[in-house]
């Protein structure tokens, strides 16, 4: 507590909270941040978000008949033809005979038993129909953006900490969409405990999305950009 | 004084659970951290917030101060729990906190030092007027000296690591002709284990019992006790059963011991929950043996004797409030046990992690369980085993043993292999419910098995 | 005195699985009885021995007592735990029990008939010295009678059913000009609820609390109480949330009320456990409503805060042992409070029968539930609409409210109505807080919600 | 208790449980009582025995008959052609011709690995393949038993009692495999609270199976004999 006054400079501009908030904004992202509703490291969780993850599944049976009937609905609901799963503990196939066809959205894979997946794979969905745009947006885990947004290498945070894209408030952005990067081009800082680590590409390509308003908090694994090859 | 609005919880599991519990009733907000392993566990459902802070392995996440910190920074939060484990007795971690400005929700840094090195512990008791066990008040200098030392103190001794715990770089010497080997090994698994091959040595109990006393303290040098466990049920030096009160103890021992904690904790300037471990010959003699400067694993047979919440006392002495109530204000009522159901196998305690396929929590009068498992958690291979506490508490222990009896039978965890047919057996053990066992009771226990054709003769998984 | 070996539990649901539990710990083999809709049900699963009685409907099968008689001799148990509802106060199903050699869990079939008709036991109480609400000693004969009998007493009154319970077959009169019309409308329930007109008229009193003592007595003439029950939080005359103590009770009072209740019991040679009902007025003074000759719902909140096992000491006075500890034995700690969680609508209390598709039980700290509830289980259209008793006890009733909260929130049961987010409502409104409440508490409680925009704003479900 | 002594005498001669006993038992059924393991009103409750019919179920049966049953109903009910499904314990897997044949016995194979999914696998196997005897053998069950012995009307027990196939101990038994029943003939008695009930046929036909054996204890709803139109 006699700690208090030493730290509340922030070497990113004022006080923790507030730097953000002063950093520059207009080009945290180049194609509409605020639309991307970027996963919060600090996310409130309601109810709605938490329920398909966890939901104590039923007890008895290991086959877990719950489980099992939302699958097949979901399957019917989705209209496939063909659906596999498999890990260390389980293997589930499901296929149709496609005769009686004619729905639109037949291409989901759903890769996993679990309502929690079952999020993501809706986000894959929209990442195959509509296109690139929707996944990440819906879609905060690493994994599932990593493998549905098909051409872009994503660089995810590697630390706990908070994202700024410039070197200083009234700096420019290290990259922006557009911009290409070499394996160590610095494409960001992650302020943890008043350390700022720069982040480098580890990759080459251009930059193809930002995930991330400047100023925002971020959780280790948590999706920044995205680089096409 | 302060008033925490959030805090955030620098662990996993039942305990962090259990923290999330206790700051809801209190009505403050709470941050879960977890690793990419943990990212369906309860505790990352049920706290307001949840921050993932690094890969599977402890290391990576949940020993990782920096991302702990970093979580808190961006969460904002007032004060850290740490429960048990991990950095909870990290006297570094308690000191960045400090340094943040963030409340460490336990004693100041110093004192989990002082604490955490069992010869400045010992000297620190001494002083106090806690009874020791005869033995080395430093660090052995050589073998020559250790040799004299146990000469003097008179065998069988002890030889420990200083850093130690768990049973590692420990080692018993009944002749002096095992001394020089014993001691080698002692220091060889010191080194390896705890970075420091420091070693003394001290006065062996033969059928010791392992009585601990709970202690509350404030920040304005009040501190009471909640009375004892009695924590002598344990496998290779874990614990894995505790009950409260102890089978051992006259009320006037009770009262001696946990005058003698208080005046250690005093000693110290102790603040928030601790513990401070005795070990208890069979004439009823205690002798100091650590403190835990944390919450315990086996802090709810407490709570269920004495009604407090251990864990609301550890937020509401951080924030600097006094202790609400005097130690004649502590009730003590009926009998708790406790019973560790570990994901392991009953017989070699191998760990068993893996998918919970089917799941029943026990309920009912007088049952409590501490958890956070549930039907298609899958136990991850990277952390302790311990997946839930199940707590009885009766008006006598009688009843209480019955009621873990009948609330180990309707518990079902299936798809792993666990402790529960093991409890099952001790609590059908003619010793243990006669109350007549010491720390040596698990060994008796296989022995007397093996002799009756082992575990599986009494339904054994 | 004789020792069962084998009991059977003439119910369904939680009370038949808290019965086994009970039996469990006593080392009782138990026989549970089904419908053919209650195959999967928990009673079912962990009872020794399971027969399948009827149909689904409750006159098929738990209200068929040939069909329970015949389970009972194919068994060869040697007791019946008829629980609460069903046949618990059927003096006659006590009788055949009595008649085939089967002790049953109860008082005698006398005790049964004379607390069961409130005439009776209206007058039995009298003559105990029980204070009685002003009002007809006997069925009204004529509604000039009754008339007399109300201008005398003084309005309001009300008019009840003889036979009745429930709520059914009662009218509240607050002037003579409603008097005719009301006592019609009795009448013609009362036939059609319990095949019985009779009436009678007493005192209306405005805004009583619903308090209730336990007792306990042997077959040996002993009695002791356990306490007192606030059940005053009721939606159509059905409780819904009991604590005990009640907030309203003086130490004093509380004697009182005991030392009456005993006397009562004492007077009609009752034995096992049972309930005196009393309405206490604004001004402490207590009148007798009714008995309940049975284990009741609300039994858990009693048990915590004494430690006793209820469903234990019915079965070993059944036995015919004596009581083992005298009034001064009671232990009285902290508060405790239960919440029935029904499947229904928590604004419109319509029944939400069906599959309960997740499922999460609240555990930690000074938190029981009774339920026979699981992920996956189907709530049966046929029966009562309790799936779960959460019951939780602190030391302070404030704690204990906090801790109520907690658990509420972290009660998930989905894929069904509950009344879950109504009793997270009662936690936190101020009346209920401060403890002032009566039996229009719920009316009140809804009343202030419309006002406040309805349930929804507080987070209902 | 005062009534102790006057209920100690059954009807069926001797005391309760004996009388059972002292029935003849001889001509329990036509063709070997003892393969068909009757199942008991009154069951002691082993693991094997207790689980297909009641609920939380064990994960040691990670499948069984209801869940199979539910399995097969959402298989047809969503036209799904191909299921398969396994974990550590148990692999099982649908399938059907896609062309629209009407055939019943559509393929329902289940491969158990638990010794006790392995009896029901046997009896299905045996109903697919042999066809009729097999499979109510094993399965105590009613509806699995109607719905897998086509051709034979079940009359189960209208009540809870002691199954009695003869009116006293020494008489002949009210019928036997090979019988011919009508609507009002009485099959055997049910005691019940000191009182014999006749069980009528309500049925006519041939008494092809007895499934209880004499002095037995039945519950609600238990075959008792099948009969054959």
């Amino acid at each position: 507590m006699s700690a208090n006054d030493q730290n509340q400079s922030q070497p990113h501009g004022g006080e923790r909270g507030t730097g953000a908030a002063a950093a520059p904004q207009a080009e945290a992202s180049g194609a509409g941040a605020s639309e991307r509703a970027p996963r919060h490291g600090r996310r409130r969780r309601g109810r709605t978000e938490q329920k398909p993850q966890q939901a104590p599944r039923r007890a008895e049976s290991a086959l877990n008949m719950d489980e099992l009937r939302e699958l097949t609905e979901l399957f019917t609901a989705h209209g496939l033809t063909d659906f596999e799963f498999e890990n260390a503990d389980i293997r589930v196939r499901l296929s149709r005979n496609p005769a009686p066809a004619a729905s639109g959205a037949q291409a989901v894979s759903a890769q996993a038993l679990t309502p929690h997946d079952a999020v993501q794979s809706a986000a894959s969905a929209a990442a195959t129909s509509a296109g690139a745009e929707g996944a990440a947006r819906a879609v905060g885990a690493t994994t599932a953006a990593e493998s549905t947004e098909e051409e872009l290498h994503i660089i995810t945070s590697p630390i706990v900490g908070t994202f700024y894209r410039s070197p200083a408030p009234t700096a420019d952005a290290f990259v922006k969409v557009g911009s290409r990067v070499e394996h160590d081009t610095v494409v960001c800082i992650i302020e943890a405990m008043k350390l700022m680590n720069e982040v480098l590409a580890e990759t080459t390509g251009t930059v193809a999305k930002v995930y991330v308003e400047n100023g925002q908090p971020v959780e280790y694994g948590q999706p920044l950009f995205g680089v096409k090859k | 004084m302060r008033r925490f609005r959030k805090i955030l919880i620098a662990n996993r599991g039942e305990i962090a659970c259990r923290i999330i519990w206790t700051c809801k009733e209190m009505g403050i907000s709470t941050v879960a951290v977890h690793s990419t392993a943990d990212r369906d566990s309860l505790h990352v459902r049920f706290a307001d917030e949840a921050v993932c802070i690094g890969g599977p392995t402890s290391s990576q996440s949940y020993l990782n101060i920096p991302s702990v910190i970093a979580a808190a920074e961006i969460t904002n939060v007032d004060a850290i729990h740490p429960g048990y484990g991990f950095l909870a007795e990290s006297s570094y971690f308690a000191e960045i906190c400090e340094a943040c400005n963030i409340k460490f929700i336990g004693p100041r840094p110093d004192v989990i030092r002082l604490m955490g090195d069992k010869v400045e512990a010992r000297r620190a008791m001494k002083e106090a007027g806690v009874p020791i066990l005869p033995g080395s008040p430093d660090p052995l200098k050589s073998e020559d000296e250790a040799r004299a030392l146990a000469r003097e103190i008179g065998y069988p001794v002890i030889i420990k690591a200083a850093a130690g715990g768990g049973g590692r770089g420990m080692r018993i010497v009944r002749t002096e002709e095992e001394f020089g080997h014993a001691m080698q090994t002692a220091a060889t698994e010191a080194a390896a284990s705890f970075r420091s091959a420091d070693l003394y040595v001290e006065k062996f109990v033969e059928n010791p019992r392992h009585v601990e006393i709970q202690v509350l303290a404030d920040e304005h040098g009040h501190c009471i006790h909640l009375g004892e466990r009695d924590c002598s049920i344990q496998r290779r030096h874990q614990k894995i059963i505790e009950e409260a009160p102890s089978p051992a103890l006259t009320p006037e021992l009770r009262e001696r011991m946990g005058a003698t904690a208080v005046a250690a904790c005093r000693r110290v300037g102790y603040s928030s929950a601790g513990t401070v471990e005795f070990l208890l010959d069979e004439d009823g003699q205690f002798y100091f043996m650590e403190m835990n400067t944390r919450i315990q694993v086996e802090h709810p047979v407490t709570e269920m004797i004495t009604l407090a919440d251990i864990v609301r006392n550890q937020i509401l002495v951080a924030e600097g409030k006094p202790l609400w109530y005097k130690q004649e204000d502590v009730l003590f009522v009926g009998h708790s046990i406790e019973c560790r159901i570990n994901a392991e196998d009953p017989q070699t305690f191998a760990p068993s992690p893996g998918l919970i396929t089917a799941y029943n929590a026990p309920g009912g009068p007088g049952v409590r369980l501490d958890t956070a498992a549930y039907p298609g958690y899958v136990v991850p291979p990277y952390y302790d085993s311990l997946i839930a506490k199940l707590v009885v508490h009766a008006r006598t222990r009688e009843v209480a043993i019955a009621r873990m009896r009948r609330a180990l039978e309707v518990m079902v965890v299936e798809g792993i292999k666990t402790t529960i047919p093991l409890h099952q057996g001790v609590m059908e053990d003619p010793y243990f419910r006669a109350g007549e066992y010491s720390t040596r009771f698990m060994e008796q226990f296989f022995e007397r098995r093996k002799i009756q054709g082992g575990l599986a003769a009494s339904g054994g998984a």
